[in-house]
This record gives structure tokens, C-alpha cells and sequence, in this order.
């Protein structure tokens, strides 16, 4: 028996009536709900587990059946946290592990926001070097450029929400591209009308994306949406001085200021 | 683990015996000590006031060969290079392109990652507990304790001790069975560098520290720094001049007196080197 | 204006209740005369101005944008101005790494007690804009399929 | 469908001087939804506002747009003339044409597009406007002072005198306060004692004063009008109904030489104690901490002598539950002991002293009777040297401000010393002379010139004890730096005032906030000082931060009065500019999702948890609501909240987009 099994099997004689993870797909991994013990022995963890589970645990579905065991990769971590300081979990109806050494270690269990923090404090975000030559490219560009860039990229999107799925934290009950008094942003798919969707998810991202790429792995046209997100959680978490990938404690970097923030800019 | 060892060259000079019961004592201790290779001066007392670039460059030299030595951390003995070495490592985490500057004089790379300790400080962090148990004659005397202006000043940079009123050398005399006395001078300058070009300030500065010595009954002077030593104890005909009494208290470098308390000889302490003889002890 | 040909840019300025709407008025009791190009929009404070309202203005055919507000530390909420302040330092990187112009976002601060650098402030910007032209990059983005999909909706 | 009027105003020439007003008024009539459009000379003047009136009953006009001065200026004119005519006064806006407008620029045609444009913006924003009501909040006429200083003290009289119900706690078992520890006051040299007591007596007379000592406040909640707060009354051990004040418990009690609190440690007290002479109320509490029975089970030697068995050991603290309208606070300061100063011995020669404990051995209930005598031997200090600016001013001991009182206790000790010990030399060590308020300066030079003070402008940089001497160690800065080096008999240090400790959770308690220090901070440092940024709560006095007695009566006036303006309305009619968070039909109950970044963002704490249960009472969701009491509207959360489920009235999303794509169209 795995240890992963093992632990699985162990919740589900408790109080967790399903456990989160991942279980063998065509290609690598996928998201798998085991509710019996039976199937517990299909759970894997292994470095293709890279999918972020947390998108599944802000739903009501999942919430309704009670306490869910998650065995959860790093990333699901950094959601899980951000997710519960912004009142969107309950920590207490999670059974929240991970197993080390990208499955070849031991069970670690999660109680706390602070438990993950600290457990990813020596953790880099992921993918850092799938961003950088986008970056390297648009730094060099001139401002109108870069424009033309992006005005290329979202003439190609066709405004199907994918982004807005799959991203754990992107958990309105209404979203503001539904909010129609006013129409904020169009609702058909055009270059504007895209661009700002895109900026307003990436500003409302800002202080709490946790750099997963969940948005951009889900693109169907890809455009390099995840580079937005990531830029800025990277760069603004040095200009406020955050840990980036980490939960706050109170409020995130937009809504909270120090009196000493930079105003260089400001005449 | 191997502490890097930086002597100055005070230790190499008119205090030897700093330098002998340094060495002896982190022998009796079990703490090795390496030299640090190809080391140079430390810029004190001139070069700060002189040359700001020069004064940053001396010690900075020092803190890379340590880094390239392979060092995590090294012991300073003199105070005053002790405070050079830390205002520098200080100044330059402060300032990237000074940094970058004086790894460009020097010609190494530099970064600043040694961790500088006092004699205090090592003694402290290794030691306190080998001392005690291996204590064969406590050094039953009253003694004062004299910090000087350079071991815990300014406490921004060295964040040592209570800057005002310092107690580690005091907590650890008493661990050998001494006494120390409450008295007033215990951070006052003794007059530092001028020991050679104005020994009448040197009279009169360390006259009063030693006026206020004698006045509370102390039977030893107890320093951590070799300038301290050089003026209360060599300069001591002019200090006897200038109060017009004859001061007989000795004056011993802590590793001297722990030492002693431990039971080692007092010539391996390079007892017999001071200008006050200590024939009471 | 002078010469009938010259550019008159559309300049939209987001202002505070208390701190530069009264330099403005003040600005007007003084009898401090500006540039037309410049129209006022009072907010309670800058903490409640929505970056989305400085894209529309932009969307609308703004050549440039002007946001004031309290003094740091003199907010009439205390610190509405300091969370603006954080706000735009985001928005501005954002609109950074997307290529839109930031030269013509001018944030300033203006007390009530400074009419005239109010004068100033917008002068400058009128100034500035000019320089710069129109914003036709912007424009261009936003009208394009806008006009034709909202004459289809009808 | 929005029937709208639009008045523009000429402002005699004003406006019509370099605007075409009567071209705004057609323009703008054109717009889709204007009903009405015209000009006219002086709106604001009675016909003016006729004008308005008619139009909106002859038009039945749903909206009203004026194009005059700044709405600063006349916006609640034109609203009351809108009310007064059966609009909804919110439902009328102001077009700045003058201040914005013809005032700033030059007669031609783009002056009046710019007009017209401005009166179009405010009319696509009235098609927005909503109706609304001002919020009337009912007022509890009940106030909490917390403090029995001079500050409470004050506060409460004043208060209380304007016929209201006043709640007053103080911590320890009397109030007065520092000021009934000080012996003579500045610039007159009134006996403090003399001036305080009537007030004191006062206070616990009067019948709208309810005075709880040795009481702390335990919670707070709720908001302006009606606060609900919790009081712990610590157990006095002694029930006052019965004790009749006649002090043998005190002279009976064992414990004799606890270092008394009012004599700032320079006299001893007893365990069950009356802090001082003319304490009110003059009852005594028992000490647990030092008492024998509370210590080691025996003793109860007061219960014993006790006449009327007034002693009640087992009694536990008591909670009570307040309704009060408003909360002033004036919780006072508290002096730096001498031992934060290690340079000048760390507190351990007995003649080094503070302030506060020079004015116990001036004060004529002091332990020496008003006699200058030294802690160490009782003999009377020949030469006597006062410190100023003991760690204030002074970064790198952590207190950068000023402690404002100090320039002038320190000239007033000098003096005192100088009037007392005839013979006396008496320095004092200074940074500035800072004697600002009325006869100060006087006052000082009084001291100096006068009584013959030596003023001795440097710092001291050591003190310590010599052959019973105290060696003063310091630099006169006016003679080039010399050293100077004093052996004095005494050494006063006019040390810094600081906040009380505790000051920090008070204020968490409150949700009010306080500075780097500790000191509370008042709403705005210049136009609000004696109010906080949480509605209905205010401050008096040294809590804010240093000020001596007349700043200190006159802030707790100040407040007062604010106190008294607040419950002289019948109800809190507050403007409804309020933020708001949307709800609406199950499931969804509100688009607010819950995420309380608002909660973080607003500035008055005015944001609610609120939770949403279904029948048997389960929680659906728990979604934020804007306390109306609290908020101030400043709309920062509405430009912060992602699904916009949160909007601010009066300036709502709907509005402002309206505003702005108007201004652009046009």
C-alpha cells in the first residue's frame, strides 16, 4: 500500500467523506475524487500532479459534501492559503496534506494558513523560466510595441471565460464582465473589450495570484495571459515587499498601503 | 569548526601578551583559531579621519580573505579593529555601488557574510559553560571592568551590549569568582590613539578612569582592547603625575584573567610584559 | 486658442471632494485663468476612483487623463489617498507592461490651499498633451468593432 | 424616463460674462430627457429659486440640474429649494460654471462648450441619481468618559452640566489623576490640590454623574448614538455602602511599606489604601497583590477592626453593560521612570528623580511635607540640578516628539527649590526653552532672572555617585562645548512623557487609532483634534499626547461641546453619501462574495460581517454590510471590490460612468 493510499484509506474511516488528488490520465496526471477505499489505491503523487485542485474546492458542490481530504502539490497550497484568508475555505474542513520529495517522501499534514506558509517559505514559484522570454522580448520593445503586442494577442480572444475557470482564486458570484449597470466591459469578444477584461482580472489578481498559470494552460487560443498575472505579482510584490506566492494576513497588497510607498510618480 | 583569527597589529606589537592569552586561552577552551592569511591593517585609529574610501577598503580586504578562506566567522580581540571590521561590513550592506566599488579596489570579490566577534562575544557564544567547569583558582578580586568607547559603540552598527552599561565583561568576571564594582567609567574614553602624540590628554582621560578605579577600591582593571591596555598601563607614570598619587592597580586583559583562573601560567599569559606589575595576583 | 489648427486635446480630470476640487474653486475665486481642455469630475476622494473609469475615458476618446487629490496624510478620510496611491502604482505598471502611453496619466497632488498650482497642473498637462497628439493608438483599439457590434445589438 | 429641469444661473456677470448662458440653457434643452431649460440672472435669490420650484411642479420634473457656483458653495440651497418643492433633494446637482469655469477663463466659444458640456455631465448623472433618504440614527444622550483625570473630569462637568447622563471610569480607586499629584502649577504657582479638589467633589456630586473607580472598560461595540459597553469593576474589597470612611483598616493594616503610587514611589501605603487625603470617594480598596490575606491566607486584621464590616474578601469583579451615545477619551499620560536612562544610572542612585516625584517633595501632602529633602538621607539639597528633554526629542531613544510640558515644570521645580531653599544652587540642563502659551515666557524669566536659576544650554551625558555627591557630567553648548562637570546633591530629570501602558489595546477596543507612540489620534490633526476617526468617539487631553492643564481643560471642553452638539439633535440625521452592499433574491442573497478585503481597506472600521441563514438558522453565506453609523463614504472599497457588490450612494458606479462617458460624448 502507498503512503498516499494509506492515508487515504485512514481519512475516509474518519470524517472525511472524499479525498482530492490526482489519479493516472492519459497524459500524466488528472484530478480524481476518491470516495471509497477501494479506489484509494488509485491515488498517485508524483511531479506530473501539477493540475491546481483548489479551483474544484470554492465551489458549492464540493463545500456540500463536507470535509474533503486534498492532497495538494504546491500550488494548490499557495491557493489553498490565499483562499482561506480571504474567507473562502474553512481550514477546518480540510484534511489538507501533501506527500514530500514530489511523492517519494513522507505524509505532511497542513493545519494552518501559517503551516503552509511555512512550509512554502524556501518554495520558488513555478515555471519561472516560461515567463522570461516573453519578458526579455517585451522589455525590449518600445510602449507602442508592446501595444501592438497585445492588441495582436487579444484580437484572438474569444472572451470563453476559460481563464476565469480556471483559476482557483477567480471566485466571484458575479463576475464584473456581468455586471451590466454599468457595462463595465463589453460583453462580444473585440480587441478593447478584451484587453479589459484581461486587465481587470490581472488587477484583481494583484496581491493575490499565487503565479499557478492556471489561466494560461487553460487558454484554448493562447495568449500569454499568465505572463500578465505572473509580471505582476512578481514585480509587485517587490515594490510593496511581500513574499510573492504567500497568503497575507490581513487584506493583500491593493488593499492595504504603507505611508512610505514610492510617490515618485506623483507630481 | 575553525574560527578565523584576526590579530591586528596591535597583537603583534605592543600587545603581545593580548595576543598570547588570546591564543592560549581558545587552546585551553578547545576553540581553534586559524589566522587569517595575508592579512593587513585594519586602518585604525588614522585612516577613517584621513581617507573614507581607504578606511572602507583596509577591513573590507580583511572580510574577503576570511569569505575566500572559507570562514563563517572570524574573532577580532582589538576593539578597535573590531569596530573598523563591523562599521565597515555594516556601511557596505547599506550601499550596493560603495560595495561594488571597494571590491574593484581591493580587487576580490567582496559580500559580507563573515560574522565579526569579539573576544566577549566569542567567549560568550562557545565558552561559557567549558569555563566554569574548568575554573581551578577563581579569581577571587574585586575588579573593575573597563568597556572603552570601541567595543560597544556605536550600537546602530554593533549591536553588542547594553551601550550605556555594558554587563558581559562583568557577568563574566563574576563567573570566575570575582567582584565587580559598580563604578562610573566604564565606557569613557581612555584616550585611544593619542598614546603616543598627546599624552597629556591621555593623562587626564585615563587619570579620571583610573582615579575613579582606585577611589572604589578595584584591585584590577579588567579591558578588552589593546589601546585601553597601552594607556592605563604604559602611560601610567604620567597618569600618577597628573593625580598626584601613585596608582598601583594593574590593569589585565580578560583572557588574562580567565586564564589565570584556569590555571594557566602566567608567563604563557605574557603576564610578565605589563609596565604595572600584577604582584598582588 | 491662437492657431485654429492646433490640437486641442480632451484632458478628463478625476478630483478629490475636499482637497483639490476646493484648490479648483479657489483656483476660480482667484481669478487664475487656464485651459479650457481641462474638465473636472468630483469624486468623494481618490480612494474612490476606479481604474475602469480612467480605461473608459481613454475608450471615450481622452487624450489625457489628470488624477489629484489630498496631500499624503491630509486625506479628509486619512487614508483614501494612500490606498489611490497604491492603486496607481499598480494600474500604472499594468498599463506599463500593455503598452498604453502613462505619460499622459498626470497624478499630482493639490491641496485646497494651492489655486494656483491647480493653474499650473493643468496648463502643464494642456501642454503636455499637445505635445504628445492625439491618443489615436487608443482610440483606434476601442472603436474598432465597438461601433459595428453595438449597431448590431440595436 | 427622466423629465429633468436645467437652471442656469448668470451669477449677475459672473458667469454670463464670459458665458453664453442662454446658448447653455438650449443646448442642454436639447438633450434626451430634458424636460426644462432656462437661464436666469440669480438663481440662488428667492426668485431664483421660485423659478425652480414652479418649473418642478409644472413639469413635474424628476431631476434638476444648476448650472451656477461650486456646489461647495450652494449645493444645500438648491437641494432644500428642490425639497421644499416635493423633489427628492438628491436628486438635484450643481454644475460648477463659475469657480470651474467663466472665473478661470477667457469669453469665447470654447468657455461655453466647456459650460455646456459640465451641465450635460451632471445631467446624465441625475438620469442615475437616486432617490435618497438621510439616515437618522437615534442617539442614546448618555455619555462614557473614560479617565478621572483633570481631562474626564472636565469633560464630564461639562457634559453632565448640559443636562446629559454621564458615565464616568476611572482605574484606579480615585480620580484626579496626575494633576492632584502636582504641588504648585504653571505660570500662576496655584496649588493644584486647590484648584482640582472642588472639581472632584464636584464630580461626585453631581446628579448626572455616575463615577466608577477602580473600573476599566472591558468592550465596545456598536457605533455613534449607541454604543454598548461593557465596564469591569475590579473588586475594591470593600463595600462602599457600608464603610464610612473612618480609616482604621488603614491604620490597623501590617503591610505598611508599599511604595506609594501617588507619591510616585517616594512615600509607602498600606494594603488597603485610599490613594490620598482628599481622594474621591474617600474609601479605601484593598491591594490583592500585596496584601497579607490575598498573599498567604491570614491576616484579616482589617475585617477585624472594620466598625461597621465593610470587608467583603470573596467579592469577584463585577461586569457591568452600558448604553452611552458617545465615548470621550482621556486616559492620560504617564511619566518615564528614571531608570530608562542607564547614562544617568539607571534609576539606581536614590537622588536621581523624576518630575513627577520632585512635585511630590514640593507638594505640601508629599512625604516631606513640601520640604526639598532628598530620598537617599532627608538632608536638604544644596545644589540641585534639573535635566529637560530626558529622552524626548531624542531618536535615538525612540521619542522623537516633544513632550511640550517639561520646559515649563522643570523653570517652575527650579523655582519652587529656589523659593524653598533660600541658599540653594539650582542649574538646569536644557535643549530649547520652549514656553509658548500665555504669561510662559514670563514665566521663565521669572526663574532665570528673578530667582536666579542657572540655565545651562547642553546635554548630560553622564551622572553617577561620588563620595555622596552626584557627579553631573555635561557640555555647555552657548560656551563652544566646554565641558561642564556639576556635583550636585540632587538631580531632577524632567523626563519624557509617554503613553499609558495598555494605551494600545484601549485603542483596539475602540477601533480608534493612535500614532507610532501610543498616543491616540485625533480625526484630523488641525480641523477634528478633539475627534477620532471612529464617529463618537473623542479625546481629551494627555492620551492624545502631551499638553499641560489649560490645553488639556480646553480639549476637554472642546469635546465637550462636540459631545453636547451631538445629542442636542433629536435624531443623527447623517447625509446619506454612504456605501452600501447590495442584496438581492435568493440563492444569491448578495453578488458580495465574502472576501472582507473591504474590511481591510476601510478606514473607520465600518464594515460588517453579516451572516445570511436560512430558516433553521444555518449560515448560507457570510457577506459584508457598511455599518451607516460608521461609514463616512469615502468609496474606497467600492473602487476596490471585484464584483462590484459594494457601491457608494450619492457617487455610485452607475453615476460616475454616466459622468464620464457624458463628458467625452459631448
Amino acid at each position: 500500500m502507498s503512503k498516499i493510499e494509506e492515508k487515504a484509506v485512514q481519512m475516509l474511516g474518519g470524517d472525511v467523506k472524499t479525498v482530492l488528488g490526482y489519479e493516472k490520465g492519459s497524459k500524466g496526471t488528472r484530478p480524481f475524487f476518491c470516495h471509497t477505499t477501494e479506489d484509494a489505491a488509485k491515488l498517485v503523487y508524483d511531479e506530473n500532479a501539477s493540475t491546481n485542485l483548489a479551483a474544484y474546492l470554492v465551489k458549492q458542490e464540493i463545500k456540500d459534501e463536507g470535509k474533503i481530504g486534498v492532497c495538494a502539490n504546491t500550488i494548490t497550497l499557495r491557493a489553498i492559503a490565499q483562499l482561506a484568508s480571504e474567507n473562502q475555505i474553512d481550514m477546518n474542513s480540510l484534511a489538507l496534506f501533501t506527500v514530500l520529495d514530489e511523492g517519494k517522501g513522507d505524509v505532511k499534514d497542513f493545519a494552518s494558513v501559517d503551516d503552509i506558509n511555512a512550509y512554502l517559505a524556501d518554495k520558488p514559484l513555478p515555471d519561472s523560466e516560461k515567463y522570461d522570454n516573453l519578458d526579455k522580448k517585451l522589455e525590449a520593445m518600445t510602449s507602442e510595441e508592446r501595444w501592438t503586442f497585445w492588441v495582436n494577442e487579444f484580437s484572438r480572444c474569444i472572451k470563453c471565460y476559460a481563464c476565469r475557470a480556471a483559476c482557483p482564486l477567480c471566485y466571484c458570484t458575479r463576475c464584473i464582465t456581468d455586471v451590466n449597470r454599468p457595462q463595465w466591459i463589453n460583453p462580444w469578444p473585440s480587441p478593447m473589450a478584451n484587453m479589459e477584461w484581461q486587465v481587470n482580472r490581472v488587477m484583481h489578481m494583484t496581491g493575490r495570484c499565487i503565479g499557478c498559470g492556471a489561466c494560461q494552460n487553460a487558454c484554448p487560443v493562447g495568449i500569454p495571459i499568465g505572463y500578465l498575472s505572473r509580471k505582476m505579482l512578481v514585480d509587485m510584490s517587490k515594490e510593496f515587499g511581500y513574499i510573492p506566492g504567500q497568503a497575507m494576513k490581513d487584506g493583500n497588497s491593493l488593499s492595504t498601503f504603507k505611508p512610505d510607498d514610492q510617490e515618485n510618480f506623483i507630481h | 569548526m575553525k574560527i578565523g583569527f584576526y590579530p591586528g597589529c596591535s597583537l603583534k606589537g605592543t600587545s603581545r601578551e593580548y595576543n598570547e592569552s588570546v591564543l592560549a586561552l581558545a587552546k585551553a577552551l578547545d576553540i581553534q583559531l586559524e589566522e587569517i592569511d595575508d592579512w593587513n591593517c585594519c586602518g585604525a585609529t588614522a585612516a577613517h579621519s584621513v581617507n573614507k574610501e581607504l578606511s572602507l577598503s583596509l577591513p573590507a580586504r580583511v572580510l574577503a580573505l576570511a569569505e575566500h578562506q572559507g570562514f563563517k566567522e572570524i574573532v577580532v580581540p582589538c576593539a578597535a579593529c573590531y569596530n573598523r571590521l563591523s562599521t565597515t561590513q555594516y556601511e557596505l550592506a547599506q550601499d550596493e555601488e560603495k560595495k561594488k566599488k571597494v571590491s574593484e579596489i581591493i580587487g576580490m570579490p567582496y559580500d559580507g557574510s563573515v560574522k565579526i566577534l569579539n573576544v566577549l562575544q566569542m567567549l560568550q557564544k562557545y565558552s561559557l559553560d567549558t569555563i566554569k567547569s574548568k575554573i581551578v583558582k577563581p579569581f577571587a578580586y574585586k575588579v573593575a571592568c573597563y568597556y572603552g568607547c570601541l567595543l560597544v559603540r556605536p550600537h546602530k552598527v554593533l549591536q553588542f551590549d547594553r551601550v550605556e552599561d555594558p554587563q558581559v565583561m562583568d557577568s563574566m568576571m563574576s563567573l570566575i569568582g570575582a567582584t565587580p564594582i559598580d563604578w562610573a567609567f566604564k565606557t569613557e574614553c581612555c584616550g585611544g590613539g593619542f598614546t603616543e602624540s598627546r599624552t597629556d590628554i591621555v593623562a587626564k582621560l585615563s587619570g579620571n578612569v583610573m582615579k575613579d578605579v582606585n577611589d572604589r577600591g578595584a584591585e584590577a582593571v579588567i579591558v578588552a582592547c589593546p589601546m585601553c591596555h597601552s594607556n592605563l598601563d604604559m602611560r601610567r607614570p604620567e597618569i600618577d603625575k597628573y593625580l598626584g598619587e601613585d596608582v598601583k592597580v594593574p590593569v589585565l586583559y580578560i583572557t588574562q584573567a580567565i586564564g589565570l583562573a584556569l590555571g594557566i601560567e602566567p608567563e604563557t599569559l605574557g603576564l610578565q610584559r605589563h609596565f604595572v606589575k600584577v604582584n598582588t595576583i | 486658442m491662437d492657431n485654429n489648427n492646433e490640437f486641442e486635446p480632451k484632458i478628463v480630470a478625476f478630483v478629490c471632494n475636499w482637497c483639490t476640487y476646493a484648490g479648483a474653486d479657489l483656483t476660480g475665486t482667484s481669478r487664475i485663468k487656464y485651459a479650457t481642455n481641462v474638465k473636472i469630475v468630483r469624486f468623494p476622494c481618490t480612494g474612490r476612483i476606479d481604474f475602469m473609469l480612467l480605461l473608459k475615458a481613454f475608450a471615450g476618446g481622452a487624450d489625457g487623463i489628470i488624477i489629484s487629490g489630498c496631500h499624503p496624510n491630509d486625506c479628509h478620510y486619512t487614508s483614501g489617498n494612500f490606498h489611490a496611491r497604491r492603486r496607481w502604482i499598480t494600474f500604472r505598471h499594468m498599463l506599463e507592461i500593455l503598452g498604453v502611453d502613462v505619460r499622459r496619466i498626470c497624478f499630482t497632488w493639490v491641496s485646497a490651499a494651492e489655486g494656483a498650482k491647480w493653474a499650473d497642473v493643468v496648463n502643464d498637462n494642456v501642454a503636455n498633451i499637445r505635445k504628445l497628439g492625439p491618443y489615436k493608438e487608443y482610440t483606434k483599439v476601442a472603436q474598432y468593432f465597438e461601433k459595428e457590434a453595438y449597431n448590431e445589438q440595436d | 424616463m427622466s423629465k429633468i429641469g436645467v437652471f442656469i444661473c448668470h451669477c449677475g456677470e459672473n458667469i454670463s460674462a464670459t458665458v453664453d448662458c442662454q446658448k447653455v440653457a438650449e443646448e442642454v434643452g436639447k438633450v434626451e430627457g430634458v424636460e426644462f431649460a432656462t437661464d436666469y440672472k440669480y438663481m440662488c435669490s428667492d426668485p431664483g429659486q421660485n423659478l425652480i420650484k414652479q418649473a418642478i411642479k409644472e413639469h413635474h420634473l424628476t431631476g434638476v440640474v444648476v448650472g451656477s457656483c461650486s456646489p461647495r458653495m450652494h449645493e444645500p440651497t438648491f437641494r432644500k429649494t428642490c425639497a421644499s418643492a416635493g423633489l427628492n433633494p438628491f436628486m438635484c446637482e450643481v454644475a460648477n460654471l463659475r469657480e470651474q469655469c467663466s472665473w478661470v477663463h477667457e469669453k469665447g466659444e470654447s468657455t461655453t462648450e466647456k459650460a455646456i458640456s459640465l451641465v450635460k455631465m451632471l445631467v446624465e448623472k441625475v438620469k442615475k441619481d437616486q432617490p435618497l433618504q438621510s439616515i437618522e440614527v437615534p442617539i442614546t444622550k448618555k455619555a462614557l468618559v473614560i479617565g478621572g483625570g483633570i481631562a474626564g473630569i472636565q469633560a464630564a462637568l461639562d457634559i453632565a452640566n448640559c443636562g446629559h447622563q454621564v458615565i464616568l471610569v476611572e482605574k484606579e480607586p480615585s480620580i484626579g489623576g496626575h494633576m492632584s499629584q502636582l504641588s504648585e502649577t504653571f505660570p500662576t504657582l496655584d496649588c493644584s490640590q486647590c484648584i482640582l479638589t472642588p472639581r472632584m467633589v464636584e464630580v461626585a456630586q453631581h446628579p448626572n454623574i455616575t463615577l466608577y473607580t477602580y473600573a476599566e472598560l472591558e468592550k465596545v461595540e456598536g457605533s455613534i448614538g449607541n454604543f454598548d459597553v461593557t465596564i469591569r469593576l475590579k473588586a475594591k474589597s470593600v463595600d462602599f455602602s457600608k464603610c464610612t470612611g473612618c480609616g482604621t483598616c488603614q491604620q490597623k493594616c501590617p503591610q505598611k511599606k508599599i511604595p506609594s503610587e501617588f507619591n510616585a514611589g517616594l512615600g509607602t501605603r498600606t494594603a488597603i489604601y485610599v490613594p490620598f487625603p482628599q481622594a474621591v470617594p474617600n474609601k479605601p480598596v484593598i491591594d490583592k497583590e500585596h496584601c497579607n490575606y490575598y498573599q498567604k491566607g491570614k491576616c484579616k486584621l482589617c475585617s477585624k477592626v472594620c466598625p461597621v464590616g465593610a470587608i467583603e474578601y470573596d467579592k469577584p469583579d463585577e461586569f457591568i453593560k452600558e448604553n452611552v451615545g458617545a465615548i470621550v477619551v482621556t486616559t492620560g499620560f504617564n511619566v518615564l521612570n528614571t531608570d530608562f536612562f542607564p547614562e544617568y544610572g539607571y534609576g539606581k542612585y536614590k537622588d536621581v528623580i523624576n518630575g513627577l516625584q520632585f512635585e511630590r517633595l514640593a507638594s505640601a501632602s508629599g512625604p516631606t511635607l513640601g520640604e526639598i529633602r532628598r530620598p537617599s538621607d532627608g538632608a536638604i539639597p544644596k545644589k540641585i540640578v534639573f535635566i529637560a528633554c530626558c529622552g524626548s526629542r531624542d531618536p535615538a531613544k525612540g521619542i522623537p516628539y516633544c513632550s511640550k510640558i517639561c520646559c515649563m515644570y522643570t523653570a517652575k521645580h527650579a523655582m519652587l527649590y529656589q523659593h524653598k531653599v533660600h541658599d540653594g544652587e539650582s542649574y538646569i540642563f536644557y535643549m530649547d526653552v520652549r514656553a509658548t502659551g500665555k504669561n510662559y515666557e514670563e514665566f521663565v524669566r521669572r526663574a532665570i532672572e528673578e530667582d536666579g536659576v542657572k540655565y545651562v544650554r547642553g546635554r548630560v551625558a553622564r551622572v553617577y555617585e561620588k563620595n555622596g555627591k552626584l557627579i553631573v557630567k555635561g557640555a555647555d553648548t552657548l560656551l563652544g562645548g566646554q565641558p561642564v562637570e556639576i556635583e550636585a546633591d540632587m538631580v531632577v530629570l524632567a523626563t519624557a512623557g509617554v503613553s499609558n501602558p495598555g494605551a494600545e489595546q484601549l485603542a483596539q477596543k475602540m477601533h480608534i487609532s493612535y500614532d507610532p507612540y501610543y498616543f491616540f489620534s485625533e480625526a484630523h490633526p488641525k480641523l477634528r483634534p478633539v475627534e477620532t476617526n471612529t464617529a463618537g468617539i473623542f479625546l481629551a487631553g494627555a492620551c492624545q499626547s502631551p499638553k499641560d492643564i489649560p490645553d488639556t481643560v480646553s480639549m476637554a471642553s472642546g469635546a465637550a461641546a462636540k459631545v453636547a452638539a451631538l445629542f442636542s439633535q433629536k435624531n443623527l440625521v447623517r447625509e446619506p453619501v454612504i456605501a452600501v452592499v447590495n442584496r438581492c433574491a435568493p440563492p444569491v442573497f448578495s453578488t458580495c462574495v465574502g472576501c472582507f478585503m473591504c474590511e481591510t481597506a476601510c478606514p473607520y472600521h465600518a464594515i460588517e460581517r453579516e451572516d445570511i441563514k436560512d430558516r433553521k438558522g444555518n449560515v448560507i453565506k457570510t457577506v459584508a454590510k457598511v455599518n451607516p453609523g460608521l461609514c463616512q463614504g469615502c468609496g474606497t472599497c467600492v473602487a476596490f471590490c471585484r464584483s462590484k457588490s459594494i457601491d457608494i450612494q450619492g457617487f455610485s458606479n452607475e453615476e460616475m460612468y454616466s459622468e464620464v462617458v457624458s463628458l467625452l460624448n459631448s
